[in-house]
């Protein structure tokens, strides 16, 4: 059911004693978008996202999910409503299993995750799922791997795993290519679009090849506030975008990648 | 050819007991800028690391100047005159932006001054207050770069550094290496985004498991698109 | 548990079944095996959660006190006083719990001292712990009101089975869904909170299942000892379980058995022979195990076996 | 006949922490010196002592006792500092039937609500420390006092008992304050002590407490205006301090080593092995290791209970005490001292620090039987 | 005459000068734990015993070779600092970058080492170190009467106070530590000589802790446990002002002196848990202590 609004943002503002990273930001996201957030280093883009997941609280304006105000919750709540967020650095178990660090992600729905009496056997049959997952990123050789000793874009590619475990309905993204080299850049890329089948995502990339390729959306911050908002193609176009984010025009749609 | 600036002679280095760089050699003349291509894990970020001693253990030789460094501990090393700015960038939460921006202690003559710097990065000029980390991710990668060019080092070693910026903003950076180079100073740069150091260097390296595999010179670059596309699939 | 870990844990129960019969004292090794399962709670909370708590020398003295009075005053049985013992630890827990959860690291364990220091002067003030004299002349009485464990030999196999019980449940807590979690906090917490776990209520969970554990091995102790006194309280014996934990190898599972076992016999041992300098030969200890042997003795043989392990797989 | 073919005395004290000095090694050395006098054997059986510190925890008291009861076939145990110490032994000792010496010990409770068949009470007591010293000090003038108590059990059982004795002989108490175990500062205590305006201060505490107390009442000017009460305070605590900021002040003790050629020659023969004067309590380990080795020697057998009926009937003439006996709720009588500290100039040599301002004989000092809570001695 | 929550002015006064010479003593111990763990990430749990440490330097000093105190003043924390400069070297130095815990544990083994090697030697008794003749006397300031040895610590105190806060918060060498703290490798990557900076601060913590001994010499009998007595309760002040900020664990030092000096006269029995209880209610308040910064 495209055209639902599924996250919406009204007069959202955050201020650091004084300083405001987030200004009034009104923002609609549609569900099954893949919606790319850019704009200037600095123009708030990781704090709306953090906003957005209550690692901070916001000064003003309020955040509905599906039609809920959920402008108040704890961040393990809005977690369990179906938004999960990854970081911009990476976010890994780093002494757990591959495997495990997926299967983590899948006891949640289990219920079970306070029976401490309950044997770990109980969790064995969330390895099938589990090994699903990783071989959605190309991951399942190295199941028994130890996380640690996984290559960078390795790393990013678990972590879209066990984001995805949690079946979230809506991803957020924060920079998902950031220290990839080429090649997992376009795998990447092409497990974003692929994982984004009945979800919806937003992200925010500065790696403007992936965000042509896949972006539905784009909205463009700067110094907090929103400058422009729609298709790739009309905003790419807008002179004040070119102006305060992709640069002289011979690079404009190549972005610097 | 310039003199050798720098100069590694089959290094080897080593992560507690992980042997990460198996033997490389490499040159960088003065007023050169040289990039080091590679894959995620070739070793890059370990052969800067290395050369300002901040492995583990190390083995091979670098001449820095002249003088031999793989004995040196880090503080005498950068007083050969070497800029770092890390991958991870490094920035101290308990300094302030303009604190952080004044930490290094000059190595040599001839730095910036924190005027021009703000006028390269107006930034972080706005968030001089504001304590180091709580900037955001791309201007603490500015702050990082603008960290070294006030100390007056020659010899530049940059990992990653258009990572994370805007567009315009690598544009920006791309400019000023030029200018630097126009000063004379000499750069090595690391870097994923190959398109942002292909017409900055005049000559590239390509690592794979931690060794120096190819080098050739900037107007051999057309020549070799095959090769490169093999090793890094650009 | 691979076969060589079982095999040795079943041979360390033959050796603890016999031990009276082979001439070791029990009284002992009664008081071994309590503060190894003090230890044991102990390292359930740093070694599996990541949690530094420089207080649970409260809850481990403060349930010695209570098991004590219960049994000596009230008349209880030594199973109800254990259980009352247990009880405290865990309402205690949930207390320190509910304070010093929401604080990290040293933070943590500062606020975890500060709050066991209150209850070390509540114990030297309030009426019933008998203040520097301590709870004194405490009986064992009659297990169940049945057996009675007047004699050392019964007694030692009750404190046993209770030992043994205990060391498997945190075996099953470790390795239970909740241990997952428990893992995945240690490994990374903001992690945990972004996949929708509600990390503060775990680590209140694993904080009051030490406490409780914590308050279980202090009450066994009164029940065996026959009496409570404020070293259990004080903060020094915080500070001597971390070592234990440390020596043994925090964060394995027969670590703090063996460090406790360490611990009391060198206290028993040396106290007689070498006088003031009891204190210099455990800050030696420490001292070496800090720079040596960081991951304490089990941990160091674990990684020595996992070495050649991996060595004989690359040969 | 001798169990295991040896005698062994316990010796379980402080030998690391506070209270190592005025007891600890030099106790032991005393005890040593006792079963040399006795020959080291006794009808051929040889006399051993095994000795363990306790640091003033009751828990490893009564451990250590309870282990060398049960695997080492200790025949008396001697306790040494503290009260919660020996309250803790005497429990062991009692339900292992075997008897038990408490020197160092304070707590009158020893031989009144916690007494046993088992337990003698060698040197003093807070009855005692409180008789002497509140009694003399109101006699001397000092009518009205003001109590500085360490707030713990012995520091409350001190002052109450020190309390009842002043108010006996028409004196009067003004206040008190109570400090922290081991408080290291008390010139807030001791101000509120000077605002007061009583004349005499009542340290009912011990060891670094009264030092610490002693210390700062110098340095605030409280010694201008009221005078010191020690109610424990022992020879090396004055040695520590000096005559300085001593001088005059009245303590009680049960022995001092410069009373008469006796008690010289004895210190004297400590002192070579301990480079210190002995205290009170080093004496009175030698007393009491003496007089269980001379009932063991009569009786001709370690057993408990034909040693202990033997020491009930006996009396004890040694350097500590001449006359002394065994009273029916286990305590030993002897004469106490009232010690007045001498000025500087009349100090001749190193540990010369006492004037015997009074003695108190036989029953005088001690607690009487209409006052005790011992059940044994109806 | 007037009073005060019920009791005389002049003994008020009289309290809270007492509580501030306290204070004094907790905010210069305080201080030189608040720099290490601030610069080195160490909870030194060996500072009391450094204390200890200084104050029987200045002891031996005189009894053994006539050493005044003014040359003890100067010359303890020097011996003291070195002795912290071996540690250092000695042991520290192989537990950067791990896990903070372990530099507790260290400092904690040397602190019973330290005062089980002064134990044995000095006995547990303890020393009288006299006031010097200068300082001697007291003087009466109408409420009380305060010996002088007294105001010249708490004015002594004060000055190498805030001589350190200035040192550490507003000059460029304390620029270097404070990022040394954080990422010491990096900071030795620019070119500054780390190792040897974190050495002298250790020693410097070290001699801090040594003066504040010497200082207290002439208060308190010396004892080997004088440092252990007073640890835990420096370490509440440090975490209730936050710890590693130097402003914090002064102002706090004096001020939990003051608190605790009252708490003597209102409540005694609690004088020794006052500080617990605020540090709880503190924590509770501001998780980073009164001065921290947030994490
Ligand atoms: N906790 C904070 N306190 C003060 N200022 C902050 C804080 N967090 C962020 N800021 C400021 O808010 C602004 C927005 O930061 P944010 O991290 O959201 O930028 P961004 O859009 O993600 O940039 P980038 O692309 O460089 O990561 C920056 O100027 C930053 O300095
Ligand atoms: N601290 C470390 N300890 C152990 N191994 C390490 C450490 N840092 C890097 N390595 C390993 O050394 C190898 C080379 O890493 P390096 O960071 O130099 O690669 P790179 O070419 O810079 O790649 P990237 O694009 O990820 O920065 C990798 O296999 C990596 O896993
Ligand atoms: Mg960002
Ligand atoms: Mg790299």
């Amino acid at each position: 059911m495209s055209g639902e609004i599924i996250l919406e943002t009204t007069g959202l503002t955050k201020e650091f004693k004084g300083f405001v990273a987030v200004n009034n930001v009104n923002l609609q996201v549609r569900r099954g978008d893949i919606h790319a957030l850019i704009g200037p280093n600095g123009a708030g883009k990781t704090t709306y996202f953090n906003l957005l997941t209550k690692f901070l609280p916001p000064t003003r304006g309020t955040i509905t999910y599906r039609g809920v105000d959920i402008t108040h919750e704890k961040p393990a709540q809005t977690a369990r409503r179906g938004i999960v967020r990854s970081f911009q650095i990476s976010a890994v178990f780093p002494h757990m299993t591959v495997l495990e660090n997926v299967r983590a992600a899948l006891q949640r729905n289990l219920g079970t995750s306070f029976h401490f009496w309950k044997p770990e056997r109980s969790l064995y049959h969330l390895h099938e799922r589990a090994l699903e997952l990783l071989a959605a990123v190309d991951l399942q050789d190295f199941a028994d791997e130890m996380t640690v000793n996984l290559p960078y874009g390795r790393k990013r590619a678990l972590e879209l795993a066990t984001t995805m475990a949690l079946e979230p309905e809506l991803m957020l993204l924060d920079e998902p290519t950031q220290g990839m080299g080429h090649e997992d850049v376009s795998r990447v890329t092409q497990l974003i679009k692929k994982v984004s089948q009945g979800r919806t995502i937003l992200m925010v990339e500065h790696n403007m090849n992936v965000v042509s390729s896949i972006a539905d959306r784009i909205t463009v911050l700067q110094r907090g506030a929103v400058i422009a908002d729609g298709p790739y193609d009309e905003v790419s176009k807008n002179p004040q975008v070119i102006e305060a984010y992709m640069g002289s025009a011979e690079n404009e749609l190549q972005g610097a990648h | 050819m310039a003199a050798e600036l720098l100069k590694i002679d089959n290094l080897h280095a080593w992560y507690g007991e992980s042997h990460v760089l198996h033997g490389v050699s490499m040159t960088v003349a003065e007023g050169e800028v040289v990039s080091i291509l590679g894959r995620n894990g070739a070793g890059r970020t370990t052969t800067l690391r290395a050369i300002v001693g901040l492995t583990g253990s190390r083995k091979g030789s670098i001449r820095i100047g002249g003088h031999e460094a793989v004995k040196l501990p880090p503080h005498r090393i950068a007083r050969l005159g070497v800029g770092y700015c890390p991958e991870e960038r490094g920035i101290f939460a308990s300094l302030s932006a303009e604190e952080n921006l004044l930490l290094p202690p000059p190595v040599g003559a001839g730095g910036m001054s924190l005027a021009e710097i703000y006028d390269m990065f107006p930034n972080l000029k706005e968030r001089a207050t504001s304590p180091g980390t709580r900037l955001s991710g791309g201007e603490q990668q500015m702050l990082a770069v603008a960290r070294i060019l006030r100390t007056g080092a020659r010899l530049l070693l940059l990992d990653e550094i258009s990572e994370g910026l805007a567009p315009v903003i690598v544009q920006k950076l791309a400019e000023t290496i030029r200018t630097l180079k126009a000063k004379g100073y000499t750069i090595v740069l690391v870097e994923q985004n190959f398109r942002f150091a292909a017409p900055l260097a005049d000559r590239f390296y390509v690592m794979e498991h931690g060794k120096m595999v190819r080098e050739f010179a900037r107007h051999e670059l057309s020549a070799n698109t095959g090769m490169l596309q093999e090793y890094l699939g650009v | 548990m691979s076969r060589a870990t079982r095999f040795t844990y079943l041979a360390l129960l033959a050796l603890a079944i016999v031990a009276p019969m082979i001439g070791l004292y029990p009284v002992f090794v009664m008081k071994l095996l309590c503060f190894a399962l003090f230890a044991c709670a102990f390292n359930l909370l740093l070694g599996f959660t990541g949690l530094l708590s420089f207080g649970h020398a409260a809850f481990f003295g403060f349930a010695a006190y209570v098991a004590g009075w219960v049994i000596k005053a009230l008349g209880w049985t030594p199973e109800l006083g254990l259980l009352a013992g247990a009880a405290t630890g865990a309402l205690l827990g949930s207390v320190f719990g509910l304070v010093a959860i929401r604080r990290q690291g040293i933070y943590f364990a500062m606020v975890t001292l500060a709050l066991s220091q209150m209850i070390f002067f509540v114990c030297l003030q309030a009426p019933f712990t008998g203040g520097e004299d301590g709870l004194q002349g405490v009986p064992r009485g009659n297990l169940f009101g049945l057996l009675s464990l007047q004699s050392d030999t019964t007694m030692y196999y009750v404190v046993l089975a209770i030992f043994v019980a205990c060391f498997l449940a945190i075996l099953r807590i470790v390795t239970s869904p909740f241990g997952q979690v428990l893992k995945m906090i240690r490994e990374n917490e903001p992690r945990a909170t972004s996949l929708g776990y509600q990390v503060d209520r775990y680590k209140l969970l694993a904080f009051i299942l030490s406490a409780t554990l914590s308050g279980l091995a202090g009450s066994l102790k009164t029940v065996v000892m026959g009496f409570a006194s404020l070293t259990d309280v004080h903060w020094a014996m915080s500070g001597e379980v971390i070592l234990m934990s440390l020596l043994g190898g925090v964060g394995t599972f027969f670590g703090p058995v063996l460090g406790a076992g360490i611990v009391i016999a060198l206290q028993d041992n040396l106290a007689d022979k070498v006088g003031a300098w009891v204190n210099v030969i455990i800050g030696v200890i420490f001292v070496v195990c800090v720079l040596a042997f960081r991951k304490g003795i089990v941990g160091e043989v674990q990684a020595f076996l996992e070495r050649r392990r991996k060595s004989g797989r690359a040969a | 006949q001798i169990s295991g073919d040896v005698i062994r005395i316990g010796f379980i004290t402080d030998m690391s922490s506070v209270y190592a000095d005025i007891d600890g090694q030099g106790g032991v050395e005393a005890i040593k010196m006792a079963i040399a006098d006795m020959g080291g054997a006794i009808n051929g059986k040889k006399i051993e002592i095994l000795t363990a510190d306790h640091q003033n925890k009751p828990d490893v008291a009564a451990t250590k006792a309870r282990e060398w009861f049960d695997t080492q076939g200790m025949d008396v145990l001697i306790g040494g500092t503290n009260s919660g110490t020996s309250l803790a032994m005497a429990k062991v000792a009692a339900e292992k039937k075997k008897p038990f010496i408490a020197v160092g010990a304070a707590s009158s409770a020893l031989t009144n609500e916690q007494c046993t068949p088992y337990t003698m009470h060698w040197a003093y007591d807070t009855t005692a420390l409180a008789k002497g010293t509140g009694n003399a000090v109101v006699k001397q003038g000092g009518k009205t006092w003001y109590f500085l108590t360490a707030d713990y059990a012995f520091g409350h059982q001190l002052q109450t008992d020190t309390a009842k004795v002043v108010q006996a002989s028409g004196g009067q108490i003004v206040g008190s304050v109570r400090h922290p175990l081991n408080a290291s500062d008390f010139s807030s205590f001791l101000l509120q002590a000077q605002s007061s305006k009583a004349q005499i201060l009542g340290m009912a505490n011990a060891g670094g407490d009264t030092i610490n107390t002693i210390k700062a009442a110098n340095e605030f000017g409280i010694t201008k205006t009221m005078k010191l009460a020690g109610l424990l305070v022992f020879i090396n605590d004055i040695h520590s301090l000096g005559l300085k900021t001593t001088q005059g002040m009245y303590m009680t003790d049960s022995w001092y080593w410069n009373q008469n050629q006796e008690t010289r020659a004895w210190a004297r023969k400590f002192f070579d092995k301990m480079k210190r004067m002995p205290s009170s309590l080093q004496a009175g380990d030698y007393s009491a290791a003496t007089q269980y080795l001379a009932a063991v020697k009569a009786v001709a057998s370690d057993d408990a209970e034909k040693v202990l009926g033997h020491m009930k009937k006996a009396k004890f003439n040694d350097v500590f005490m001449k006359g002394g006996w065994v009273r029916g709720d286990g305590r030993v009588i002897h004469d106490m001292y009232l010690m007045q500290v001498k000025s500087p100039d009349k100090s001749t040599e190193p540990w010369d620090y006492y004037n015997v301002a009074q003695v108190f004989k036989g029953e005088e000092a001690w607690t009487t039987k209409a006052d005790s809570k011992c059940a044994l001695w109806k | 005459m007037t009073e005060i929550f019920g009791i005389p002015i002049q003994a008020f006064l009289g309290q809270l000068m007492l509580g501030l010479v306290n204070g004094a003593f907790y905010a210069m111990l305080s201080l030189g734990l608040a720099v290490i763990f601030g610069l080195l990430d160490i909870v030194n749990f060996a500072h009391g015993a450094l204390y200890m440490v200084g104050a029987f330097a200045a002891w031996i000093m005189l009894e053994k070779w006539g050493v005044n105190y003014w040359w003890a003043l100067l010359l303890a924390p020097l011996i003291v600092g070195a002795l912290g400069v071996v540690i250092e070297r000695a042991f520290l130095k192989r537990l950067y970058g791990l896990d903070p815990l372990y530099g507790l544990l260290l400092t904690f083994g040397i602190a019973l080492i330290l005062e089980g090697i002064f134990r044995d030697q000095y006995g547990v008794s303890g020393q009288s170190y006299p006031v010097p003749d200068a300082l001697a006397g007291a003087t009466n300031l109408g409420f009380m009467v305060l010996p002088n040895y007294r105001a010249w610590v708490v004015l002594a105190s004060i000055a190498v106070c805030l001589g350190t806060w200035f040192l550490i918060e507003r000059t460029r060498l304390g620029a270097y530590l404070r990022a040394g703290t954080e990422n010491a490798k990096l900071v030795q990557a620019f070119g500054v000589n780390v190792p040897m900076m974190v050495m002298l601060t250790y020693g410097a913590g070290a001699a801090l802790a040594a003066l504040a001994g010497v200082l207290a010499a002439p208060v308190i009998q010396v004892t080997p446990l004088m440092g252990s007595n007073l640890i835990i309760v420096v370490f509440a002040v440090v975490v209730i002002g936050g710890m590693g900020s130097i402003l914090g664990s002064i102002v706090t030092g004096l001020a939990l002196g003051i608190i605790e000096g009252f708490t003597r006269v209102f409540y005694p029995e609690a004088s020794n848990v006052v500080v617990f209880v605020i540090m709880a209610i503190v924590l509770m308040i501001r998780p980073a202590g009164l001065f921290g910064k947030e994490a």
